[in-house]
């Protein structure tokens, strides 16, 4: 597998003529929570009480080697803007009132998807003091990656089959 | 072809253009952003996909909005909308040619920026106030550079209507590279970069609410309003490069009634825009956003630029 | 010429209706007799300015000396269009809007006398009647100014300003009319007649004088600092009245004078008029950005406009004197037509600052918010009038606007040294406050109406009594159909300008609805342009309906997360226009005071923080305040002379004759 | 021909404006430097198309000078005095960098309205561009007195002297003694330069701004 040359400075011409060079295409991946993405997927990422692991992961996922990015994939700032949530960590007591804010204010249809173990079963802080339950009692997330953290691998494939791409 | 069909078939494939091309601009310049940073980046067509994504989506107004929330993207789709229409960007026939004042052209986009402003603040949220606040002031100190350089521009051609001024460039070439039009080149494109919000002057891929300028107004747009809003917005972007392009380059523009010389502007508009976006993409590559109390000086300087521009075009006439 | 006697009658019977009349009555007689008179005076105003007829009226019973000497030209006609369209608004404002001290007889007689005189003004033709109707004026909303008494201090220091501005002004007026006249001439055309024969010397004199008055009047920096304290002092109609008519006088004076009595004079004259305009202009764009008080807002705003209708009477004043007629012409017709638009819009602006201060209890756009729920007539009267002072197209101000660049634009062509400065400057300073209007002018409307309330008052607010909406709705009529239509209304204009620059014949001036230039290649069809906007507004509305989602789900404001969502939290019009406070530190030069009080247990957490933000007039702080300073002295200096002694002031009287033959001797 | 030698000539002199503008704008002293250089080299240019136009040798052989001295030699002192000191940003002017470009715009109209009534007298397509050359020395002068930094006075400086080079080379096309004095000029500046670079080693440590040798010297 090759990746994309880091330049330091980008010759105008080899950025518009190189091509890019991609994994071979997967066979086109089932429909998630019957939502038709079609290559689009945005989403806002919930930290409701996450080692910072995870987050880790997820910025790899996004930057150049991994490149979530070309398949559509993207994390933006407000629910409004999100076709779901990305959560990661077990629930606090402090984040348990902002995840349901985003959840609300998140535009229908919409797509949870709960990213490391702590989101998906708790995890290793499943009992620990100051959590005040995990994703499944809030919402059902429609999504699962597991992993303490996952790999971004992962994170960019799980992704891609609810993208559609 | 009769010549007011052949000026509504200019305006529809303008507007077409720009609505088709304005996303695919904003794809392009992400994409050499991307490859400029090593990654492989989004596909180009990748905001169209966003946009049918979108268009497919809910409704969502907040609890204290008024009629301004679904009402600004609309404003602000038509006034681009119709500033594009009766441009001369692929003809220099477009309907409602004699209407294409530049000053029209400035003050419709001024009619975007202030509509955008009042969707901020609708949903009386901190954000939005602070997007509204800040794109004020920055669309507040750009358009001083904007209109003085679009005056040294009509000086030179005695006219301020936008097809007259392209005319006159065509017929006289030896313009495009005299001292005035390089200054007040250099002063639209420090305006452009401000009004698209690019880097240096705003972040269109940041994340951070306290950074924002222009993203901090759209928080509370979801769904087909989003979708317009970013439409309009992308259409904004297509006319100001497209502008500039056909301002300082103004070869390959229709000039008379054959389809052959429509199908030559269409191809050399695109490659003009792209051009400059890919001009843009660059500058973006290579600087850092500015902190928002250094963009006067930024702007200052356009705006001294342009006077230049004014003031060199006296001389030289 | 008798339409305007019959509608001047109108007024004077309302006046003493409101005089006479019991208190119930007294509002709604009075105003609609007023309404009626301006009705006729605007109707006068346009059958002079269609046929371009003139026509006097004199009389030697009404006022000793030279007698009562009207003239109707069209140049006085399309200042007296202006101020019947807000007269019309201020009168029928005035039948729900007056109550308490608004409604007294002495207010509502001074009201109906100020609008009597703002209708006259334009008309009078001899200097005895000229400086009568222009004192009454100035008197009658002086004491208007006082009617409001709930705000003692202000509006007793508000009337203190405007009455030395305006008397000093008059004084200066005076002096230089009987310069011109000299002495003898008493009518406007005998003076005319005769200015020729004045040495240039001698009129330039005069014309100073005479700009230093009418300046002050029409609110030009640096003599503009009653203005923004007599505006927001006033009751609503008063200030509308005010900042759409009166301050026009100014401009009106300074063309009447100027051009016509002594015959545009020389190239300086007018790069002074444009400089005051340009400083105007700027300051007056930039201080409303920055006010929080919707009145002072406007009071200001309405400085930045009349520093556009100066540049634009001095950009013709320049370019007639450099041979340049056509030009002359046009910026002339874009200061007028500006005068006009102006009456229209900061009138509605006025009314409607008026309704909202009526519905919440306070003009603070800190405190108000969210009135486009509950006010929503008030708020589209403010949203297109907004529109129209930012120069939105298909509006009043874009049309005016667009004109008055396409002046300064063709201006250039004129090589001469102070036509390029005046252009240079013309252009810059309009550049400059087009940003600067519209961030005062989004503030004013998107802090104030959109958004959730920032006070109770703001929250319990009720949408004003029908006479105040149809007011207000009649003035944003002149916002649309010049918008929209200006080619029907330049004809009136272009009357009007040719009449100002003392020419007979008109420049050829193609119109249909839109504004066509045709020798200059510059048209707009404002029409045409509102058609494409529609058209598109509706395509998208019908791209809408197709979508499945078709009504809109309400949900919580986002507000990243958090909790506990207050108004508090919303950005308020300081916060608005702090950066470019910051900005343009320099000039405006504001006072803030942060004050931190810890909690007792530890320095890091704070009890309390109180920010304090002023931005104050800094002519005022350092220009007059010195000066009055100074006088203030003098006063107490001469106070300790006068102990009330006869001794002593028979000594004075003594020495005085001393010094008085010594001097003789 | 004769439009190409407008349009180039117009071209150079536009280029010693604006490059004596960017000087004012941006705050790094090495593009400042580099804006400097550029100007030299529009300077150059402006006088050999001048000479190459009015077939004058002298004017030619001095845009030669310019190029070499202006071009070349004096930024590269500048940069190499420039690299003793670390700090390579003009923090604080006197007047700070929005208010000094609405002031050089102010300048720029200034000098076009006092020199147009003189070049009115012979308008030729050279004498047209002389306010430009009048706005670049009052620009510099305008440098000269808010920065603080040594090194951008020495830029301020420059400006003036290239102001005053490009005013006579329009004005006096064809006078050798002009022609001459203004290359003498920059003999002299180069001397300015070397011993600006003197004083510099001098209070090499940290007093390289002038104020705070003021300081010292109470």
């Amino acid at each position: 597998m090759i990746f994309a040359r880091r330049s330091r400075v980008p010759s105008p011409f080899r950025l518009l003529f190189s091509r890019a060079v991609t994994e071979p295409r997967e066979e086109r991946p089932p429909q998630v929570a019957g939502v038709h993405l079609h290559g689009s997927l945005q989403l806002r990422h919930v930290d409701v009480g996450s080692c910072n692991g995870c987050e880790v992961e997820i910025a790899s996922a996004l930057a150049p080697h991994y490149d979530a990015g070309q398949y559509g994939i993207g994390l933006v700032a407000s629910p409004r803007h999100a076709d779901g949530l990305l959560v990661t960590g077990v629930i606090t007591h402090n984040m348990d009132g902002p995840l349901r804010q985003t959840l609300a204010a998140l535009a229908q249809p919409t797509v949870i998807v709960a990213c490391g173990d702590c989101a998906v079963d708790g995890g290793i802080f499943r009992a620990a003091p100051g959590v005040s339950g995990i994703l499944q009692d809030v919402v059902i997330p429609d999504v699962v990656i597991r992993g303490c953290p996952p790999h971004p691998d992962d994170i960019v494939r799980a992704l891609r089959r609810v993208s559609g791409r | 072809m009769t010549s007011p069909l052949y000026s509504v078939i200019v305006t529809l494939v303008q507007v077409v253009l720009a609505a088709t091309g304005g996303p695919l601009l904003i794809g392009l310049m992400a994409k050499v952003k991307a490859r400029a940073e090593g990654r492989v980046g989004a596909p180009i067509v990748q905001p169209l996909r966003d946009l049918r994504k979108l268009m497919r989506k809910e409704r969502l107004h907040a609890r204290h909005s008024s009629v301004m929330l679904p009402l600004a993207p609309m404003v602000i789709f038509a006034a681009t909308t119709v500033a594009v229409g009766i441009s001369p960007l692929v003809s220099t026939r477009p309907l409602l040619g004699s209407s294409a004042d530049i000053f029209v052209i400035v003050y419709l986009l001024l009619t975007g920026s202030v509509a955008a402003a009042l969707g901020g603040l609708d949903a009386g949220t901190a954000f939005g106030g602070m997007g509204s606040s800040r794109a004020m002031t920055i669309g507040a100190l750009a358009e001083p550079a904007l209109l003085v350089a679009v005056i040294a521009l009509s000086i030179q051609s005695s006219s301020s209507n936008l097809t007259t001024i392209v005319s006159a460039t065509l017929a006289h070439p030896d313009w495009v590279f005299g001292p005035s039009r390089l200054l007040a080149l250099g002063a639209l494109g420090i305006v452009v970069i401000a009004e698209t919000g690019r880097i240096p002057v705003d972040n269109p891929a940041t994340h951070l609410e306290l950074t924002m300028v222009h993203e901090a107004m759209i928080l509370e747009y979801a769904g087909p309003e989003l979708a317009l809003y970013h439409l309009g917005e992308a259409m904004r972007v297509s006319l100001l490069f497209s502008l500039v392009a056909t301002l300082f380059f103004p070869w390959g523009v229709a000039t008379g009634h054959s389809v052959l010389a429509l199908v030559v502007g269409v191809g050399a508009l695109v490659v003009k825009t792209a051009l400059v976006a890919l001009a843009v993409a660059l500058i973006e590559v290579r600087s850092a956003k500015l902190r928002l109390f250094r963009l006067p000086e930024l702007l200052a300087g356009g705006f001294v630029l342009s006077v230049l521009a004014v003031v060199t075009g006296l001389v030289t006439r | 010429m008798g339409l305007l006697g019959l509608a001047a009658g109108f007024c004077a019977v309302a006046a003493m209706a409101a005089a006479f009349l019991a208190r119930r009555a007294r509002v709604v007689v009075s105003s609609s007799l007023g309404a009626l008179g301006c009705l006729l005076a605007g109707a006068s105003a346009l059958v002079t300015l269609i046929t371009g007829t003139t026509s006097t009226f004199y009389t030697s019973h009404l006022l000793p000396g030279a007698g009562l000497s009207l003239t109707l030209d069209p140049l006085g006609a399309i200042f007296i269009l202006a101020t019947s369209l807000v007269g019309v608004a201020a009168c029928v404002y005035c039948v729900s809007y007056a109550h308490g001290p608004m409604a007294s007889r002495a207010a509502m007689t001074l009201f109906m006398v100020f609008v009597l005189t703002l209708l006259v003004v334009p008309a009078a033709s001899n200097v005895v009647s000229f400086m009568f109707v222009w004192e009454l004026m100035a008197l009658s909303s002086l004491l208007l100014i006082l009617t409001d008494q709930s705000r003692n201090d202000d509006s007793r220091s508000a009337a203190l300003w405007y009455g030395v501005m305006t008397q000093l002004g008059a004084a200066s007026i005076l002096l230089g009319l009987l310069l011109a006249s000299r002495g003898s001439a008493s009518t406007f055309s005998a003076i005319s007649a005769h200015a020729a024969q004045l040495s240039p010397n001698v009129r330039s004199f005069a014309f100073v004088l005479v700009l230093l008055g009418f300046s002050s009047k029409a609110g030009a920096v640096p003599l503009h600092v009653w203005l923004p304290k007599a505006h927001p002092a006033a009751p609503s109609p008063v200030s509308a009245l005010m900042s759409g008519s009166m301050v026009a006088m100014g401009v009106y004076g300074i063309i009447r004078v100027g051009q016509g009595l002594l015959h545009g004079g020389t190239v300086w004259w007018w790069v002074a008029v444009v400089t005051l305009g340009v400083v105007s202009a700027f300051y007056g764009a930039l201080h409303s950005t920055t006010s929080t008080d919707l009145k002072r807002l406007l009071a200001y705003s309405t400085i930045d406009i009349q520093g556009l209708v100066l540049i634009g009477v001095g950009a013709a004043g320049v370019l007639g004197d450099s041979g340049q007629p056509f030009i002359a012409h046009l910026a002339m017709m874009a200061a007028l037509m500006l005068v006009v638009a102006h009456a229209g819009f900061k009138g509605a602006l006025f009314l409607s600052a008026g309704a909202v201060e009526r519905a919440t209890g306070t003009r603070d756009l800190d405190r108000l918010g969210g009135l486009i729920h509950t006010m929503p007539v008030t708020a589209f009267v403010v949203a297109i009038s907004a529109c129209s002072i930012m120069a939105v197209p298909t509006l009043s101000g874009f049309s005016s606007e667009w004109l008055l660049l396409q002046g300064l634009l063709h201006g250039f062509n004129d090589s001469s040294t102070p036509a390029m400065i005046v252009m240079l400057l013309g252009v810059i300073s309009l550049a400059l406050t087009g940003g600067l209007t519209a961030v005062a002018f989004v503030k004013a409307f998107g802090i104030g109406f959109l958004g959730q309330p920032r006070s109770t008052g703001a929250a319990q607010a009720i949408e004003v009594p029908p006479t105040m909406k149809i007011a207000m709705l009649w003035l944003v009529l002149p916002s649309v159909v010049l918008g929209l239509v200006p080619g029907e209304f330049v004809g009136l204009v272009n009357r009007a300008a040719s009449s100002a620059l003392g020419k007979t014949s008109l420049e050829p001036l193609d119109h249909g609805t839109g504004l066509v230039l045709a020798q200059l290649r510059g048209a707009v069809q404002p029409a045409e342009l509102f058609m494409g906007v529609v058209g598109v507004l509706l395509l998208v509305s019908a791209a809408n309906r197709l979508l499945e989602q078709r009504r809109a789900r309400r949900v919580d404001a986002w507000g990243g997360g958090r909790d506990v969502q207050t108004a508090r939290m919303q950005y308020t019009a300081t916060s608005f226009a702090e950066p470019l406070q910051r900005v343009f530190a320099d000039v405006l030069r504001p006072d803030t005071d942060v004050e931190v009080t810890h909690i007792a247990e530890s320095r890091y957490y704070e009890q309390s923080l109180m920010y304090d933000n002023r931005v104050n007039d800094v002519l005022e702080q350092r220009g007059y305040r010195p000066v009055i300073n100074l006088v203030l002295r003098a006063g107490r200096l001469a106070q300790r002379l006068q102990n009330g002694s006869i001794h002593r002031y028979l000594a004075f009287g003594f020495v005085a004759l001393l010094v008085i033959l010594v001097v003789l001797a | 021909m004769n439009t190409t030698y407008v349009a180039v000539l117009e071209l150079a002199a536009g280029a010693v404006l604006v490059s004596a503008v960017m000087t004012l704008w941006r705050r790094n002293v090495r593009s400042i430097i580099s804006m400097l250089s550029l100007q030299g080299i529009a300077l150059a240019t402006a006088a050999i198309v001048l000479g190459w136009h009015e077939h004058d040798v002298a004017l030619f052989v001095t845009g030669g000078l310019v190029l070499v001295v202006k071009g070349l030699v004096v930024p590269g002192v500048l940069r190499r005095v420039a690299r003793l000191d670390p700090r390579s940003r003009e923090s604080r002017p006197l007047v700070n960098v929005p208010a000094s470009l609405v002031i050089a715009a102010l300048l720029i109209v200034l000098s076009y309205v006092v020199t147009s009534r003189i070049t009115s007298l012979a308008p030729s397509d050279a004498t047209r561009l002389v306010p430009i050359g009048v706005a670049t020395v009052l620009v510099g002068y305008f440098m000269l007195v808010t920065r603080r930094r040594a090194v951008s006075k020495i830029v301020g400086l420059i400006l003036v002297d290239n102001g005053i080079a490009l005013v006579t080379f329009l004005l006096t096309s064809g006078v050798p003694l002009i022609v001459e004095l203004g290359s003498s000029l920059d003999v002299l500046l180069v001397v300015v330069v070397l011993q600006f670079l003197m004083v510099s080693m001098v209070h090499h440590s940290d007093t390289e701004q002038l104020t705070e040798m003021k300081a010292l010297h109470d």
